[in-house]
């Protein structure tokens, strides 16, 4: 795999109808490192990995990689629903970046992947036939397929119970280390135990706070000093962020 | 007991029709009874197959290519807006000309052979499968799409894994209305000039006064459409596994 | 008193062969006979002696070939009166296109618009000269004869009419190569006449309606250009060269006396429908058509 | 400028006929010049007009009977699994019969005036109607009945707010091909027997050879549908403003 | 409103395909309580909640309410998906209930609860145009607009920031003190600052772990010691019913 880039945000203003989101909004995602995004609910957490993903364009402004090429095609993006296709197995879903590209699909990848979220078991399931933990799973497992440099990822856990949740965060921060990782998150704790960086998006326009810094590598045991000292301020920040 | 089901829907319209025949004001030169149609479809039942097997085959291929065109034709309304423009208006108009008005010109051009008869056909079916598949395609979910852009999926993957698939329950209504306008499709490219065919026969019969002749060839083309249906409708619902389906209550 | 309903179905769109039915409604004869006569125009020549049948109508208009056919199935009408008592109908090719004698026809394709009896109108035309029907091609053309014609489709058609269709083609300088199935074997029928619901035979309103188709036909002897003024009035879609043309070439063929049946060529055509294996019965002649006396 | 794109449209259709007309080798008894039915749409403006208002008339009053039937029977099919069984072969066969067979019963009962011509018109519409908006019914998503029924609503409270709006795009795929279909629907009427109305015109003209007539006729109704077609899909889009919309790529 | 009354589980079996998800299952939701249910992800929480809701019918057994009489039409119920009909407003959708129920709808109420979920201003907004925590809030706002005696909640606040939830969750122990409620939730955290009761879900087929009792009343403060210890003991019950 090529050395996954950094990525530059750059003057950006979006808004919808009369509302500003986003205005003159900058800011830089280090490279190969997990980020961590977290804020209020409609604060624009999804609207700006969109424009990252290139789904959603700005007012003004734009995003670049740090090493200037293009960031089409380098992303694998995991959005807040799952968009699981109701006529394909489970397997199939999971392979779907390969079938979109023309390009060979992997069974043994995807159901390995598929046993790596647990639900080796599941694989000629249609989703409608998957729990809601299930079904994110697939998601999560299609989103590894892809094997990009770039991964956008939108509260990938929400739905999965908190022991699931920590396996799963170990597996992605396994199998995600070395690339360039920005993870909308909900959960302070998740935040600390995978993010090298946390943002916190607050306000209207919005703006990030801060970057605070975890040390060590993720993932993080969950009673690790340093990230209970970072969730404490994490939480700080974001309840400042709340506070008008 | 498989069949059973049919055979009863069946026998219950033979017996209202024979009712019908029997007890209503309506002459028997309108509508024989069933017995008169049951005689005529035995003694000319040479001439009613060879005829069936054309009308079958120009429905056949009728459908078919009304299908395929409708296809296309929605295919280029979605993705190109100036296509929508020009084409939709043509589209819409090419189904208020009426068979007489078009016949000349088809004659013209095609002749009085199968050719001119599937072109009917296909005017007649291949509306309903654009409008409704178009409609279908318009409708993707932009979820899907989103993601499928976030995976370089070229338009032509995106509409065969995704647009497709997802417009087909769109696509299936389409196709179950064609299905069932074909045969009369079938019948008007007859009507226009032919000289075989179950429409032929009805307008020979008809202008003969031999209703009962008649009759046993509207029998049989309704027998045909109601088979054809069932069958197209089977197809669909097995295609469409994946789809919700809340009938009843 | 109150003029009678009387419901006329004429046997398609309203055209010059109707003049004297028009001529009789201009002049007031039926409004003398005591009747309120409406005439209805079908779209399908088809439907007249059905609705007749049925009882929807006093008198529908029909042709003398269809009265066989009629008869024959069983529906209880009868010829009453005539109101064209020439055939009509030709086999008709283009000029210039190799076509002079019935006897070029063979191996050509020649199109025709279903009603019921042109096969044997056909076959018997070309036995005249020594071909059989398979030596053509037949063609159902339905409502395009003339298209079909003029567009090369077929070689020759059959029901034209001399005083229309073949109009049209000599208008269009197109030469029509005409024959006449009286010329060839076919004998003469009468090509558009009256009818009647059997049960309604005794109707004192059909000979005082034939007797004001009677005047009419006179006054239109007589009057045509003033009759044809308020005709193109009545029907202002008609007014054009062709209807123009067809209505003067008319005159000569209206019956003078409609309720007249000529029952000779009643009883040869019955004969022939027969022989031809048209109709399954050979019924004396008082099944198909009656006089009506007043 | 608002109307400047109908209005090419409009032009470059004309050039195209009239380049058709004058240098394809169609005599002008099939294809008239648009000059001359330029001519006869303005000699004949009354009888066009008058009989172009009989023809609207059919063409509105089938479209509304044929939707409210089709939405009656659409609901019946879904709600019914006996109705479905019994009502569908009946509704599939009435698409194959042909007018003239039709025809005689049609205007046995109900004679040469409107009735008959409204009731071939509902006919032809009604199905695509029926079709559509019960597989629009049939795919209601599961998981708003569920609330819906937590929530104690009636069958028709279901119906109507929740069931009827999640069909409205498959009812309007349905309505579009019907409002396409709805004037030779009415045509199809006039043929069954009618003394008025722009079908009896260009059958008579059809019949009489007067070409540049009939093309009139034949123009009118074409923008007649192009017009009924176009407010229908505006009013469609309008009631649809929640519906995905994802045209174009 | 009536006394709530409390939910009587018995006997319930039910299989999907060849899988049993349950067996002979039985269990009481005490009156007037919260109730948090947890588990691992596809376990089957959501199941037994729309039996509960009398939208999925078990194989045998069955669920009754403690005063004997029936249950349906006294559940509000919150699936786990939002739900919202994209062709109404989130007012109207709120009002929902009261539209089906040939009710007369009270906007004012309803204004009222979007306003205590953080969306007075998204009132009129379709929702297409709301993030996926806004649903989520609207349709929270749904289901306490039923009013009714027994609610029943599949990981209603999945989608909140930390925040924002810790908000919701006060707002929901307030409107819901009285009725029986249900709650599924992956959060231990939110099952201790809401639950009288605590139960895991575990196995295949699925059988519910002894409750845990939390002392005090709902909604706890995150530091209550009594919460973080029941928190500790919830945590390892949860660590060993995901051990086979
Ligand atoms: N319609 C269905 N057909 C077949 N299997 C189903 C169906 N619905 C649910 N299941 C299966 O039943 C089991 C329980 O599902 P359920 O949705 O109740 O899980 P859950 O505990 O709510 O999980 P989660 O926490 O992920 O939401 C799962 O294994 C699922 O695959
Ligand atoms: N299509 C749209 N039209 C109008 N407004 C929109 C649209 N999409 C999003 N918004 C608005 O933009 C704002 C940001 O939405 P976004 O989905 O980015 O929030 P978020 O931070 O991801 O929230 P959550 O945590 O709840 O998912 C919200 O106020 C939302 O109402
Ligand atoms: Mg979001
Ligand atoms: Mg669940």
């Amino acid at each position: 795999m090529e050395t996954p880039p950094g990525i530059l945000v750059r003057d950006l203003s979006l808004h919808f109808g009369g509302v500003t989101v986003f205005e003159g909004l900058s800011f830089e995602i280090a490279a190969q490192k997990f980020t961590a995004l977290l804020g209020p609910s409609g604060v624009g957490k999804t609207t700006l990995l969109r424009i990252i993903a290139g789904l959603e364009a700005p007012a003004t402004g734009g995003v670049a990689a740090t090493d200037r090429a293009p960031l089409a095609g380098r992303i694998a993006y995991m959005a807040q629903q799952d968009f699981l296709l109701p006529w394909a197995s489970a397997l199939r879903n999971v392979m779907l970046g390969a079938t979109l590209r023309g390009a060979r699909p992997e069974p043994e990848r995807a159901l390995h992947l598929l046993e790596r979220v647990g639900l080796g078991a599941q694989a000629h399931a249609l989703p409608q036939t998957l729990s809601g933990g299930m079904r994110q799973r697939v998601a999560l497992a299609r989103t590894l397929y892809e094997d990009r440099p770039i991964v956008l990822m939108d509260e990938p856990f929400s739905a999965l119970d908190s022991i699931t949740r920590l396996k799963i965060q170990n597996l992605a921060a396994e199998l995600l280390a070395g690339r360039t990782v920005l993870l909308i998150t909900h959960d302070p704790l998740e935040a600390c135990r995978l993010g090298h960086a946390l943002f916190v998006l607050s306000g209207a326009p919005a703006r990030l706070s801060e970057p605070l810094h975890v040390p060590g590598p993720p993932p993080r045991a969950a009673d690790d000093i340093a990230l209970l000292q970072t969730q404490g301020a994490l939480m700080r920040t974001l309840t400042e962020a709340a506070a008008p | 007991m498989r069949g059973a089901r049919p055979a009863t829907t069946f026998l219950v319209f033979l017996a209202l029709w024979w009712l019908a025949a029997r007890y209503s004001s309506v002459p028997p030169f309108m509508l024989p009874p069933p017995g008169d149609v049951a005689v005529a479809l035995w003694t000319q039942r040479g001439l009613l197959l060879a005829n069936t097997l054309v009308t079958l085959a120009e429905i056949l291929l009728g459908l078919l290519c009304g299908t395929l065109l409708g296809g296309i034709a929605a295919l280029g309304i979605v993705f190109s807006p100036v296509l929508q423009r020009w084409l939709m208006p043509v589209l819409v108009v090419s189904q208020a000309i009426p068979v007489f008005a078009l016949a000349p010109l088809m004659v013209l051009w095609f002749g009085f052979g199968m050719v001119a008869k599937i072109i009917m056909a296909m005017l007649v079916i291949f509306f309903p499968v654009t409008a409704n598949f178009a409609d279908g395609l318009r409708r993707t979910p932009p979820g899907w799409l989103d993601l499928a852009r976030t995976m370089n999926a070229s338009p032509y993957a995106m509409l065969r894994h995704i647009r497709l698939p997802a417009a087909l329950p769109a696509f299936a209504s389409g196709l179950r209305v064609a299905t069932a306008i074909a045969p009369i499709g079938a019948i008007i490219g007859e009507w226009a000039g032919a000289s075989s065919g179950l429409g032929y026969i009805m307008l020979n019969a008809n202008a003969r006064i031999q209703t009962a002749l008649m009759f046993a060839a509207l029998f049989i083309l309704a027998a045909l459409t109601v088979a054809l249906y069932v069958l197209v409708d089977r197809l669909l619902r097995r295609l469409l596994y994946w789809a919700p389906d809340t009938t009843g209550g | 008193a109150m003029p009678q309903k009387f419901t006329v179905l004429l046997d398609w769109f309203v055209n010059p062969d109707h003049g004297p039915l028009f001529a009789a409604k201009y002049i007031g004869a039926y409004a003398r006979a005591g009747l309120d006569v409406a005439l209805i125009a079908p779209t399908d020549p088809d439907l007249p002696p059905r609705l007749l049948a049925a009882g929807k109508a006093d008198v529908a208009l029909s042709y003398q070939t269809q009265l066989y056919l009629l008869v024959d199935q069983g529906l209880p009408v009868r010829r009453i009166g005539t109101l064209i008592d020439k055939p009509l109908n030709t086999l008709t090719a283009l000029g210039g296109r190799g076509i002079t004698t019935l006897h070029d026809l063979k191996g050509k394709k020649i199109g025709y618009s279903i009603a019921g009896v042109e096969e044997v109108l056909i076959g018997t035309m070309l036995k005249s000269v020594g071909l059989a029907l398979s030596d053509v091609t037949l063609v159902n053309v339905n409502f395009n004869l003339v298209s079909a014609l003029q567009s090369h489709a077929v070689d020759a058609v059959i029901g034209t009419y001399r005083t229309y269709e073949d109009i049209q083609l000599a208008q269009a300088g197109l030469n029509p190569v005409i024959f006449l199935p009286e010329d060839y074997g076919v004998p003469p029928s009468d090509e558009l006449i009256m009818l009647a619901n059997l049960k309604a035979l005794d109707n004192p309103a059909l000979p005082k309606f034939i007797a004001a188709v009677k005047e009419g036909a006179d006054y239109l002897a007589l009057h045509g250009d003033a009759v044809l003024a308020q005709f193109l009035k009545d029907n202002p879609s008609l007014n054009d060269r062709l209807d123009i043309a067809s209505w003067h070439a008319l005159p000569g063929a209206f019956a003078a006396d409609p309720a007249k049946l000529d029952a000779a060529r009643y009883t040869r055509y019955r004969d022939f429908m027969f022989a031809a294996g048209l109709i399954k019965k050979s019924l004396p002649l008082d099944t198909y058509a009656v006089e009506i006396k007043a």
